[in-house]
């Protein structure tokens, strides 16, 4: 990757950027974001197969803005977060400088938001088989069994939040579940507390979730939340048909059609 | 501490007859909070009104739940006699203990019991209710009216008479619209010109209505009661002032030969020119895109024969800034060009013509003087052929919807070709003759029995050229499919009528919804038809749907009555029942984080930017902001916003859950 | 008192544990979950596995649960009846498999419980907790127990302490009463103590620091850049405490329904940003560099001024399970 | 042993259905008891938390209902919660919560006989998949004091 290094030191010294976001080196294998702010730095940038953090949870962190003007290493996954947060109006084209990643691991620019979905239209959203069987399986189960088997899922979840901190789409500067005029959901992490949570999670996220997989991977007891929302990207699929960030389309949610079909509404 | 009162009322013996009312009241008065509860017979009535009233007096009471029947019934009732007895009107609530309750279940302890948990219900919601004041707006009372056709004619003049400020544009340099264009009018038969021009006049010497000619619509902004609307004075390059519409300039220009717009074709105007005779103003404006001195740079005859000097070839357009309270649109419709059907041959025989050019044509001010004349050679035609629907009813090639005004001027076409030409003979084909509304049935008869005008039914299949004539093909469907040949020596399209090509482009500017097929969208299709989805918008004649001129005149006379009941007042005051962005301590300032979502969810375009700046001036945060002249209170956004920052008055988030609450926990 | 050793066998230790069961006693111990082993419930033996460093979840939840009933009520217009939690019956639990890290961690734990205020619940639950652990014979990058006074065979805080021998059997210490009834009442299974060495049994875990000295530079080093620094890829969860053995920072809550209610204590992390947001809106750790800060002076710093010892017991679980691979090494050494 | 109750929540918009329901009122449609309306603007503003916090409480079942498509009082609202229901349908039942529980319904305000309608056979649904045990056990966990 001595092109990135070479490009971001490059941002660095014209100072087009006072950071760049990226992936170094971790504790034993594992790699970890890292915030390189002088051009020396920059040969700590690596990427390679294990760098599956989702970078662009750090673009709207506090901490992070005030660093200045950010450069971010962004494979397909963070391009998709990046998009979605422009959809949302938490980015301007001004506001970061892209090292887009393609699958080939090879350096790529984006001028605008636009040339980024133009990209991702061929990098489509695809629910892995894996994933996809696993979700029929779960549906075929009759209903009290599958409803035993995700409070049994949810049972370890003791509610750190780390699924929440780790997703891009997350930057509500107030969650819901901390508001307490009203206490919409029980903040505390038993059966109900749980389940409430990771419903109310889901459903923020339906119709936006990138399917990044961070809040999957950021859960320190392994829970299969990332199950849910996958199932969800389906239901938007087989319901509205595209799926993924769009600059013109709205969110799923926020939009609709007169002639939207359902089975269930008398 | 809340000190909540609870009236239950028997309706008569609507509710007692079903629900235990005294056990409801005793129940009630053992929930946390309640402060006094009783029952009475007529709640609504004025003792009972009065029992409230002193209750809240003597009491002190802090909120109100009044347990009778429906609040679509007596709540402004009740919320007026909490208001008088000094408790804000809204910390007063109801409970459907009839409707929903003893209308709708036998007298039984679970019939008592869902009373009870219904008044319970409401009971917690009033706790949390907060006193509420209507919003106040305030009116700029001038009104804006685009397009000068007979809707915003008659529009402008009504609001102008019940004394406020009209600012009337129009396109043209002219206005008048298609109905000036128009001989006879059915179902009357009465000039066109001579109902109109009287209007138009009127509305030119109206003290009370600014006239912008040759102007369009540029931008709008702002809403209800306080529009900033960008108008276009398109460069007229005459200086009205001085013109006194001698007319010398017209009579002299050198370019003749352009196509009238007014004669749709048929006649032929100069560059410098006005439309038609009694055109208001009566003043010309030069036709840049024809005028050989804007396009090839010499010629200024008409400056040279003006008595007044008054040809300004340098003057621009002009943009000027209005403030309104309240925009009629009266933007009109078009007609579809019939060249998308060629076995009409329209614009390949000159003698196919629209049944707009027919009115030309039949018009006493037309190319013409009146007579009935075929374009390619002026021989009257002794045999004609009108074609209905020729577009409309057409989901293939045309529009799916019926132009409605076609029938009807179709047959009025028919009579007056058998009025100017007497011994001629007209044949109709057409799917239906739909002649729905006052006088028009009988209208259509009088063209078959006394004019006998021929009705054939039955689509046309083909018009070609023959020695002269016009050969129609067709079939007569109304017994059976008897092909039909005419040798024709005229061919008359009623063309459909579609809307204005700059109509999606307007309604974009605005901010209005329109339907697919680029007419205005009304707020309601029933019981708001001349409203628009933004508040203080309303809608007049055919830019909301194909109109004839009465249903015209009518809803330019309803959109009209709607801006002067806005103007009516200094203030317009709504409901407070709308939404709220959040505000909280900063550094955080609101737990809005601008996503924006409502703002694409909002119905009302109610919801726009605030940008939160710290004491530099420096911009910290963009939030969303409502804007309570806008808003209707539906809540979408409320539903929508994943942190709960936006809330909407009288159904906030906490009642709604306290409710929720309430309602399932029964102990 | 002092240790007495003993010899288990293989079989007998299966056998230790079914007359845990039968003898009405609630075993928690580690099992598998995908790729982590977590502290869970369990009845067969079976169900255990050894294969695990410690686990991702620490023991501390059978003594301080993540969501604690304090005590509910129920409230009408005249009265208000409420029934406290502390007079409730606890069960008698078993800890199986608690690493020497996980045993030490009660100390500090019971320490912060039993300050001005004796916690009535969570003593009747320590009381009722008794620790069967098994020494490290594998460690990782992540582990530095040796660095804050514990160590992979260190028995402070077990009431039993296991050491695999190279046999497969293992040799037993018991340090407490509580650990000697255990041996009187399953006598048969308790043998004459090996001979083998239990140093070479166990794993090497190097030090990385001296507690001592951090303690002194942490002294003076509240406003230094390192905060920032090491806690930038931070993305403000609870994993880190959540995992924490010695972590007890709660939040009460109520959970009112209509008239019911209860009053809960639940976790709370110093990792989130609304663990010190005032209703005025100010926050005085407003970064995470703040917060990163506090968790480490909490636990080498204030904890150790308190009560002598440190509020780490070097198992290394909130580094393994930080998303952002935030290590609490890397922090401490650097300083 | 007493029958079954089931405890059944209605949101409904006040436009549409909280007006039907009148109807059935004034037409004295009977019904059954255990069907409780909470009234909303519109269903474009039913928060589906609040759904979600019927179970909690302990709803047996719910009735969502509003005006039918293109008759919103707010002409798009119902388009919306049409959407929303959609997806928070779907993943209910991915996690097993039975749909059947919630009864969607258009009915307009001139429907008041099949506001009936909906009510009573949502309660025989409901009555015939008996008291929500499972979602209670959940809710009630505290009480029942479970493992920690």
């Amino acid at each position: 990757m001595n092109e990135l290094i070479k490009k971001a030191a490059a941002l660095l010294e014209s100072d087009s950027v006072q950071v760049v976001i990226g992936y170094g080196k971790g504790t034993s294998n594992r790699t970890r974001a890292i915030f390189v702010t002088e051009a020396a730095d920059c040969e700590k940038l690596i990427f390679d197969s294990r760098c599956v953090q989702n970078l662009a949870v750090y673009l709207t962190k506090l901490e992070i803005k005030k660093l200045g003007k950010p450069a971010i290493v962004a494979p397909i996954p963070v391009l998709r977060s990046i998009l979605q947060l422009a959809v949302e109006n938490q980015l301007t084209e001004n506001d970061l400088v892209i090292l887009g990643i393609t699958p080939e691991s090879e350096l790529v620019d984006f001028d605008s938001f636009a040339s980024i979905e133009t990209f991702l239209s061929t990098h489509k959203i695809e629910i892995e088989e894996k994933y996809t069987k696993t979700i029929a399986k779960i549906k075929s189960i009759p209903v009290a069994e599958r409803f035993a088997y995700w409070v049994k899922e949810l049972e370890p979840c003791f509610k750190c939040y780390a699924c929440r901190a780790a997703c891009p789409l997350c930057y509500c500067t107030r969650c819901t579940v901390d508001d307490n005029q009203p206490q919409w959901i029980s903040v505390a992490s038993h059966p109900l507390g749980n389940l409430e949570w990771h419903i109310m999670r889901a459903m923020h996220l339906a119709g936006r979730c990138t399917d990044c997989e961070a809040c999957y991977n950021a859960c320190p007891m392994g829970i299969p939340i990332h199950l849910l929302t996958k199932s969800m990207l389906q239901d938007v699929a087989d319901n509205f048909g595209s799926y993924g960030p769009s600059l013109d389309k709205q969110n799923t949610l926020s939009s609709f059609k007169p002639d939207d079909k359902e089975s269930f509404i008398r | 501490m809340s000190k909540i009162g609870v009236f239950i009322c028997h309706c008569g013996e609507n509710i007692s007859a079903t629900v235990d009312v005294a056990r409801v009241a005793e129940a009630a008065g053992q929930i946390d909070g309640v402060a006094f509860s009783t029952d009475y017979k007529y709640m609504c009535s004025d003792p009972g009104q009065t029992m409230i009233r002193q209750a809240i007096k003597e009491k002190g009471l802090t909120g109100v739940v009044v347990g009778s029947c429906s609040p679509r019934m007596h709540e402004p009732t009740f919320r007026k006699a909490c208001q008088e007895a000094g408790l804000n009107p809204f910390m007063c609530e109801m409970a459907n203990l009839r409707e929903h309750c003893s209308w709708v279940h036998d007298k039984s302890e679970a019939t008592t019991q869902k009373a009870i948990d219904l008044v319970r219900t409401l009971v917690e919601k009033v706790k949390l209710n907060k006193p509420l004041f209507s919003i106040k707006v305030p009116v700029t009372k001038t009104a804006l009216v685009i397009g000068g056709g007979i809707a915003g004619i008659q529009a402008s003049l009504d609001i102008a008479s019940a004394g406020h400020q009209v600012i009337l544009v129009e396109k043209d340099p002219s206005i008048g619209g298609h109905m000036s264009q128009l001989s006879e009018t059915f179902p009357t038969l009465d000039c066109s010109q001579c109902i109109l021009t009287p209007r138009m006049v009127e509305v030119a010497q109206h003290p009370n209505i600014t006239l912008m000619t040759y102007a369009e619509l540029e931008k709008l902004e702002g809403s209800i009661g306080n529009f900033k609307a960008t108008i276009r004075k398109k460069a007229k390059s005459i200086d009205e002032n001085l013109c006194t519409g001698c007319g010398t300039c017209i009579t002299k220009c050198p370019t003749k030969k352009i196509p009238s717009e007014f004669n749709t074709g048929l006649g032929m105007r100069t560059a410098i020119y006005v439309p038609f005779p009694q055109a208001v103003p009566n003043k010309p404006v030069i036709d840049k895109a024809n005028c050989s001195y804007y396009q090839k740079g010499k010629c200024k005859v008409c400056e040279k024969v003006c008595p007044t000097g008054a040809i300004r070839f340098d003057q621009e357009d002009e943009l000027v800034e209005l403030e309104v309270g309240a925009v009629v649109i009266a933007t009109g419709f078009d007609i579809m060009q019939p060249s998308g059907f060629p076995e009409y041959g329209y614009g390949k025989y000159k003698d196919v013509i629209t049944g707009l050019q027919f009115e030309r044509l039949a018009s006493a001010s037309g190319p013409t003087l009146g007579e009935i004349r075929r374009p390619s050679d002026g021989k009257i035609p002794e045999k004609i052929v009108f074609v209905a629907c020729a577009g409309s009813r057409d989901p293939a090639k045309g529009i799916p919807y019926c132009s409605k005004i076609c029938c009807m001027y179709t047959a009025k076409h028919a009579m007056l070709y058998q009025h100017k030409v007497h011994g001629g003979k007209s044949y109709i084909f057409y799917m239906d003759i739909r002649a729905a509304g006052k006088n028009y049935e009988e209208f259509v008869r009088r063209a078959i029995v006394e004019d006998a005008v021929n009705y054939i039914r039955g689509r046309v299949s083909k018009i070609y050229e023959e020695n002269g004539k016009l050969i129609v093909k067709g079939v007569d469907t109304l017994l059976s499919a008897k092909p039909v040949e005419i040798e024709a020596d005229m061919v008359v399209l009623a063309s459909a009528a579609v809307a204005n090509p700059g109509a999606e482009e307007l309604a974009q500017k605005m901010h209005v919804s329109y339907d697919s097929y680029n007419f205005f969208s009304e707020a309601h299709p029933k019981l708001k038809p001349v409203e628009t989805n933004t508040a203080g918008i309303f809608l007049a004649g055919a830019c909301q749907a194909p109109k004839d001129i009465p249903e015209t005149v009518a809803q330019a006379s309803g959109a009209a009555s709607k801006v002067i009941i806005l103007f009516s007042k200094d203030e317009l005051s709504r409901d407070p029942l709308i939404a709220v962005v959040n505000r909280s301590p900063a550094p955080v300032f609101s737990t809005c984080v601008g996503c924006f979502m409502c703002t694409s969810a909002c119905p009302y375009q109610a919801i726009g930017e605030e940008l939160i700046t710290n004491r530099q001036g420096k911009v910290i945060k963009k939030v969303a902001k409502v804007n309570p002249g806008l808003c209707q209170g539906c809540g979408t956004c409320v539903a929508f916003c994943r942190s709960k920052s936006i809330d909407i008055q009288g159904y906030s988030n906490e009642q709604m859950c306290a409710e929720v609450v309430a309602l399932l926990n029964n102990d | 008192m002092q240790t007495e050793n003993y010899l288990i066998r293989k079989p007998s230790l299966e056998k230790l544990f079914s007359n845990l069961i039968t003898g009405g006693k609630t075993v928690f111990a580690p099992k598998t979950k995908g790729n982590l082993a977590l502290f869970d419930k369990v009845q067969a033996f079976g169900e255990i596995t050894e294969d695990y460093i410690v686990t991702a979840n620490s023991a501390k939840s059978v003594v301080f649960p993540r969501t604690e009933k304090l005590f509910s009520y129920h409230k009408s217009k005249e009265k208000t009846e409420i029934s406290d939690a502390a007079n409730s019956t606890f069960p008698d639990v078993v800890l199986w498999g608690t690493r020497p890290c996980d045993a030490a961690a009660f100390i500090p734990l019971t320490d912060t419980f039993n300050g001005d205020y004796k916690d009535i619940i969570f003593n009747n639950r320590r009381e009722r907790v008794f620790l069967i652990s098994f020494s490290c014979s594998r460690s990782d990058d992540y582990c530095f127990c040796t660095s804050v006074n514990s160590g992979p065979g260190n028995t402070s805080g077990s009431d039993v302490l296991l050491t695999k021998l190279s046999g497969g059997d293992y040799l037993a210490e018991v340090m407490t009463s509580k650990g000697q009834l255990l041996v009187s009442e399953n006598s048969e299974l308790f043998e004459a103590k090996p001979e083998e060495d239990k140093e070479k049994n166990l794993a090497v875990v190097a030090t990385r620091f001296n507690q001592v000295e951090i303690q002194a530079k942490l002294q003076n080093l509240f406003e230094n850049p390192v905060w920032d620094d090491k806690s930038r890829a931070c993305l403000g969860c609870g994993s880190c405490a959540y995992v924490c053995p010695v972590c007890s920072c709660f939040d009460i809550q109520d959970e009112a329904h209509g008239n019911k209610g209860t009053r809960l204590r639940c976790w709370d992390s110093c990792g989130f940003g609304l663990f010190t947001l005032h209703t005025s809106g100010h926050n005085p750790r407003e970064t995470q560099g703040a917060r990163w800060r506090q968790r480490i002076l909490h636990k080498f710093l204030y904890i150790p001024n308190k009560s002598k010892i440190a509020g780490c017991v070097g198992c290394g679980r909130c580094s393994r399970s930080c998303p952002a691979d935030i290590n609490i090494l890397d922090t401490l050494t650097s300083l | 042993m007493t029958e079954f109750e089931p405890k059944i929540i209605a949101f409904v918009c006040n436009w549409c259905t909280y007006a039907g329901a009148d109807l059935t009122g004034t037409s004295r449609i009977k019904y059954a008891q255990n069907v409780k309306i909470i009234r909303f603007p519109c269903t474009g503003r039913i928060d589906f938390m609040l759904l979600l916090k019927s179970f909690g409480e302990g709803a047996d079942g719910i009735i969502v209902s509003g005006c039918h498509p293109n008759d919103c009082h707010y002409t798009s609202g119902n388009f919306h919660a049409r959407r929303r229901w959609i997806m928070f349908r779907g993943l209910l039942d991915m996690l097993g919560i039975d749909v059947r529980r919630i009864q969607y319904s258009w009915v307009s305000a001139a429907e008041g006989s099949k506001w009936a309608d909906i009510v009573n056979s949502t309660v025989n649904t409901i009555r015939e998949l008996g008291p929500y045990t499972e979602y209670e056990k959940v809710a009630g966990y505290l009480e029942k004091e479970g493992k920690e």
